[in-house]
């Protein structure tokens, strides 16, 4: 039942509203944390006040403007979008009350450009949740590249603009793909909706002057050109060089490029291209998820071994974040209803986690200054709060029961079982087994190794979101069955999605 | 024999073209050129044109060669 | 014997000599170093344009040989006049126009030879 | 209410005489400018930008005639088709015809203060005159229906053009001037040319009287002649690669308001060119006119691909506005040579946006530099600091024309995009994008050295933004850029009867 409804525009308006008042009054900071913290919340309520509808199968709609006939910027809430919204935008709440407690020395104008452009970011963030078409989702994802810059060079040293510029190239590259498979999508299909049971599949030709015939081939090149491009913000593995790099700025910022926004925009937008652009149906036909699937092998085992090999914790982190978002591929791309659960889902389980530990050791640099993980002997006695959250987090990746990896890990491997792709089983045991290997030296050191010099106290701005997130991630992995919390949304989502195929 | 003529004539305005391109000399030159559009001129008469002729005399060899002038004088008449 | 078989290709000739006299302007505006060389190999350049129009169009009695039997009309519109009479003001404001720049460039720069203007930028 | 309006509206439109006064207006009004100058000097920005406003109001009434009746024509002199001159507005003419009654008014309103200090105070009536002059000679190019006065239009706008350039009195001006006067008159040449030779083919001088006489011509070596002459001829006007190399330094060093009217509209005269080439020569079956198109839509792509690669290595602002241009012109001519309805479609949408975002650019580019007086993007660090509206406004226009969905510069690129694909030559989809690409790498190394570097400069740092009669025009064209892009529609379904009717030959 489609209804129109503004909720989506307000949502993206208040994020909007808030850079822009940012930017206007922000050097007042007292202003500049009301405006920040006033948007997070009340833009969670308004993204959870569509939650009971949506669950109720309503699917919210709102058209702005056709500017080329026929496609145009529109809203449409879906399950799967609503879901990453949800995500995103409870994220944002923490990222911005861990900001604030971050970002307190440095210069005004500094600070002003960090929250302006972060705010903008995230409402980029629900517009490609929310985006009702491809153009749409290709304007925030743009929209989204265009505004971490200023965030990724945070500290203008040569290494950020270096920095900067690679994460740039790559993600403009990225954008160019998605842009040409854009004007393919629309060539093929005559229409760039989703919210069909596969753009490509309906295969209707009735463009504005006409489309033209679909060839495999050209099918295949499709699929390719939309995979490769959303694959650069999910830094899947040949494309993921610009993320460590991007290191370099400040704690918040990689908390936005790895859970809030940034690599999930990849993620979705290939959810997008396998459930809404091609469909179910017509992608069980060809063979191209097949190929999908081993990149998102070579991206989980690759990630994982590069990630091992850093000795400076950040590193290790962005390279992790390569294997995990790669899980959201794999599950996708097993195309049968536990996988598609699980590759929802997944959204929320990274990134709880990952922010998580990102937090941690943004709280250690502020407290301590140490970055690399020889330096972190004994840190968990004079922290323990955060190293308990931060091991909480590593449990969960590695694939502990009750936390939200472990039903990340089960459902893949029960979906590729029943898809009898046991390989892919393997997989995610070794992915377990590696993410052992290389978070729990961390936790060991951080525990059983004796104390070397002192740590400041991080204060409760930051502490808070740490505990907060890490309480996410069990609260994720025991409530699986319970109305109305993530993982029923996910698997609501996953339904629906499966439904019309079945139809 | 007109036609001949007219072959004649235009074998003189490529030589005064050719010479107009070769001399060193700017002043000379333009001097030159100023005979090509007498030459022209005469073309235009025997191909039935007058109007486009007298045209020619008074603005192609005439107003022409005398902003020439002026500009070499400004400029000094040797070409390097 | 020579002039006669000249006769007979009279027409092609005076395209040839047209075509030959564009190309001696054209070398002069892109070989030649000086400014106004260039500018008199374009008013020659010019001339022969007009030269190929008078020819090609205004030949009374008789199509264009070289253009092939196309519909031929009688000249009564003055306009082919016009063509050209307008095409030599406009070869006039041209040059003009030109010769006051290079005054200019000449002024500023103490020079009008193409290359040293280039090593001075 | 609403009817009254409507009716008094379509009776106003009915006037047959808009079309003679459109091109008379800005004509008029710049023969009288050098008098004002003589009377009352301080009046002639005013004068100028009142003749401008009312050339821009003309324009209105014929739109709406032409949207509700289609193409019609103007006779002045009474006479019957072929023999008199006649005045055409179909869709193309109306395309150039509202670039230049919307660009006409900011241009004039912004060159009052900066036309004061970036040219020689004697010079002003002369530059005014002469601004006046190449719009109304681009208006009658744009609407006129004979050979001839396309010629002589053609000629007023290129004349004044390279005067315009010279203006400013930068030597480097000059020189520029001088280079892009000579091939100026080259290309000018070839165009008389092939008038003359395809009025001793048909008699006639009338466009549509030509294109109808031509088919029935067996003169093929005459023919190709002609159309050759025709193409390179306003291939060199449009400064399509490889014959674009008088474009950057004139267009760079001539004053801002200046460089906007050449890069948005003059080079556009040469489309226009093009366009009416096409239809000349689209009934000659004796033409191999697909090979005539495959040359065009290559010579287009490379235009594309080397005018942002020239653009990358540029320091100097202007400049890289400038290759950009050649960029921008190369997707044009790509459009209407790849010849299928969708691709046409989106080079007649570009030739509008183009010329709107372009002028922004300059526009803005000129408010930067009578500033400070900086060119370099080194020198001009941070500027985004102390001059934010204007940056952001220059920010806008380099979002739009890279092409940024939703601004205008979309669309265009889009439907020449979708176009490559509907011809069957995906290959050409694909240059769209890398241009879009290419263009966004200098694009962003400008915002990024606005907005993201320290002022170095002490111009720089002491800047503030330009008065409000600058920074007025420079706002509201960019504000343009993104609802022209967000009304696409209208034109698009303007233009999409235009370009079928072309296509089949009943232009």
């Amino acid at each position: 039942m489609e209804i129109v409804d503004p909720r989506p525009l307000l949502a993206l308006g208040i994020s909007l509203a808030c850079a822009l008042l940012v930017f206007a009054t922000g050097r007042h900071y007292g202003r500049r944390v009301l405006w920040s913290m006033g948007a997070a919340l009340l833009k969670f309520g308004v993204v959870i006040s569509l939650l009971p509808g949506a669950m109720a199968g309503e699917v919210y709609l709102f058209r702005l403007v056709e500017f080329p006939p026929g496609v145009g910027i529109g809203f449409r809430v879906d399950l799967m979008g609503l879901f990453f919204a949800l995500v995103s935008s409870t994220l944002w709440i923490f990222t911005t009350i861990y900001a604030i407690g971050y970002m307190r020395g440095e210069a005004d104008r500094a600070q002003v450009r960090f929250f302006g452009f972060f705010a903008l970011c995230v409402a980029a963030t629900v517009g490609i949740a929310f985006a009702e078409n491809l153009l749409t989702l290709f304007i925030f994802y743009e929209l989204l590249t265009v505004c971490t810059y200023p965030l990724v060079i945070h500290k203008e040293t040569p290494a950020a603009l270096k920095a900067g510029r690679k994460y740039l190239i790559y993600t403009l590259g990225g954008g160019g793909l998605v842009l040409l498979g854009l004007v393919l999508v629309q060539h093929a299909a005559g229409t760039l909706s989703f919210g069909q049971t596969g753009l490509l599949a309906a295969g209707a030709h009735d463009g504005p002057l006409g489309g033209g015939p679909l060839g495999g081939g050209q099918l295949g090149l499709i699929f390719a050109v939309l995979v490769l491009g959303f694959g650069v913000k999910a830094a899947v593995m040949p494309l993921h060089g610009w993320l460590p790099s991007a290191m370099v700025a400040p704690t918040p910022v990689s908390a936005l490029l790895h859970a809030v926004a940034v690599v999930k925009a990849g993620a979705f937008g290939i959810l997008r291209v396998i459930y809404d652009i091609f469909g179910l149906e017509l992608l069980a036909q060809l063979n191209f998820t097949q190929a999908l699937a081993w990149l998102a092998v070579v991206s989980i085992i690759g990630g994982s071994l590069l990630a091992w090999r850093q000795v400076n914790l950040k590193r290790r982190l962005a390279y992790s974040t390569v294997s995990q978002v790669s899980y959201i591929l794999l599950a996708a791309s097993l195309l049968n209803p536990t996988a598609t659960v699980v590759a929802i889902m997944h959204l929320a389980n990274q990134g709880f986690a990952k922010i998580t530990m990102f937090f941690v050791a943004g709280a250690i640099e502020q407290g301590s200054g140490r970055t690399e993980i020889n330096q972190l002997d004994g840190i968990g006695r004079q922290m323990p709060w955060s190293l308990a959250a931060f091991t909480v987090a590593a449990l969960s990746f590695i694939g502990v029961p009750l936390l939200a990896g472990f039903l990340t890990k089960w459902l893949v491997i029960l979906g590729a079982l029943e898809g009898e792709a046991w390989w892919f089983a393997a997989v995610m045991v070794i992915s377990g087994l590696l993410n052992a290997v290389y978070w729990l030296p961390v936790v060991y050191r951080a525990y059983f190794r004796p104390v070397t010099g002192v740590v400041a106290d991080p204060g409760w701005l930051l502490r808070g979101p740490i505990i907060a997130c890490a309480a996410f991630v069990v609260l994720l992995g025991t409530t699986a069955h319970f109305h109305l919390l993530p993982f029923s949304v996910a698997s609501e989502a996953a339904r629906v999605i499966w439904a019309e195929v079945a139809n | 024999m007109s036609e001949l003529f007219d072959l004649v004539l235009l074998a003189l305005l490529i030589t005064i073209a050719l010479l107009v391109v070769r001399a060193r000399d700017l002043l000379v030159a333009a001097i030159i050129f100023s005979g090509y559009g007498l030459g022209l001129c005469l073309l235009w008469l025997h191909r039935g044109a007058p109007d486009v002729a007298m045209a020619e005399a008074a603005v192609g060899a005439g107003v022409t060669t005398v902003l020439f002038l002026v500009a070499i004088g400004v400029t000094g008449r040797k070409e390097k | 014997m020579l002039p006669e078989m000249l006769l007979e290709l009279r027409p092609n000739l005076d395209y040839a000599a047209v075509v030959v006299l564009f190309c001696i302007g054209l070398y002069a505006v892109i070989v030649k170093n000086n400014l106004i060389k260039k500018l008199l190999g374009l008013n020659i350049m010019e001339t022969a344009v007009f030269a190929f129009i008078v020819t090609s169009g205004m030949v009374e009695g008789g199509a264009p040989p070289v253009l092939g039997p196309g519909v031929m009309p009688p000249l009564a519109s003055p306009l082919p006049h016009a063509l050209i009479l307008t095409g030599i003001v406009v070869a006039l404001a041209t040059t003009a126009l030109a010769l006051a720049l290079i005054i200019r460039i000449y002024l500023q720069h103490g020079t009008i030879e193409a290359d040293q203007l280039r090593e001075l930028d | 209410m609403a009817a009254a309006l409507t009716v008094s509206w379509s009776a106003l439109a009915a006037w047959p005489h808009w079309l003679i006064v459109l091109i008379l207006l800005p004509l008029g009004g710049a023969v009288l400018t050098p008098a004002l100058y003589a009377l009352q000097r301080r009046l002639v920005p005013w004068w100028a930008l009142l003749v401008a406003g009312l050339t821009a109001l003309t324009v209105l009434p014929l739109l709406w005639r032409l949207a509700h009746e289609g193409p019609f024509s103007y006779l002045p002199g009474g006479w019957a088709r072929p023999y008199g001159v006649e005045l055409r507005f179909d869709e193309f003419a109306a395309l150039l015809a509202a670039a230049v009654a919307l660009l006409a008014p900011p241009v004039l309103l912004f060159s009052r203060r900066y036309a004061a200090r970036a040219v020689p105070a004697g010079r002003l009536p002369f530059y005014y005159t002469l601004l006046l002059l190449n719009l109304g000679g681009l208006l009658g190019l744009a609407i006129t229906a004979d050979l001839f006065n396309l010629f002589v239009f053609l000629e007023v706008v290129s004349l004044s053009a390279y005067a315009l350039v010279a203006v400013g009195g930068r030597p480097v001006a000059e020189l520029a001037a001088f280079k892009y006067l000579l091939m100026g008159a080259i290309s000018s040449l070839l165009i008389l040319l092939a008038v003359g030779i395809l009025f001793a083919l048909t008699g006639s001088l009338n466009m549509a009287d030509v294109a109808q006489r031509l088919p029935a011509l067996a003169t093929p070596a005459a023919l190709t002649l002609a159309a050759a002459a025709l193409l390179v001829g306003f291939m060199l006007k449009a400064a399509l690669f490889p014959l674009h190399n008088w474009l950057p330094e004139a267009h760079a060093s001539a004053p801002g308001a200046v460089s906007a009217v050449l890069s948005g509209l003059v080079v556009k005269a040469g489309i226009i060119g093009l366009v009416r080439t096409y239809q000349l020569f689209a009934g000659v079956e004796l033409l191999d006119t697909a090979n005539l198109g495959a040359i065009l839509v290559w010579l287009g792509a490379a235009s594309v691909v080397m005018g942002s690669f020239f653009a990358v290595f540029q320091h100097d602002l202007k400049l890289m506005l400038a290759y950009s241009t050649i960029t921008n012109i190369g997707y044009i001519v790509m459009g209407w040579a790849l010849a299928s309805p969708q691709a046409m479609l989106g080079a007649s949408l570009h030739l509008f946006n183009h010329a709107l975002i372009k002028t922004t650019l300059f526009l803005a580019a000129g408010a930067l530099i009578y500033r400070t007086g900086l060119r370099t993007l080194e020198e001009l660090r941070g500027i985004g600091r102390t001059m934010p509206l204007n940056c952001a406004a220059l920010a806008l226009g380099a979002l739009a024309i890279v092409g940024v969905p939703p601004t205008a510069g979309f669309v265009g690129k889009w439907f020449i995009a979708l176009g490559a694909l509907q011809a069957g030559r995906p290959f050409f989809a694909l240059v769209v994008v890398f241009g879009a690409l290419l263009a966004a790498v200098y694009y962003v190394r400008i915002i990024n050295a606005f907005y993201f570097r320290e002022p170095e400069q002490k111009a720089v740092v002491t800047a503030r933004e330009v008065p409000w009669s600058m920074l007025a025009p420079v706002l509201l064209l960019a504000l343009l850029c993104l609802g022209i892009g967000l009304l696409a529609r209208l034109p698009v379904e303007f233009l999409e009867p235009a370009v079928a009717r072309l296509l089949d030959g009943r232009s």
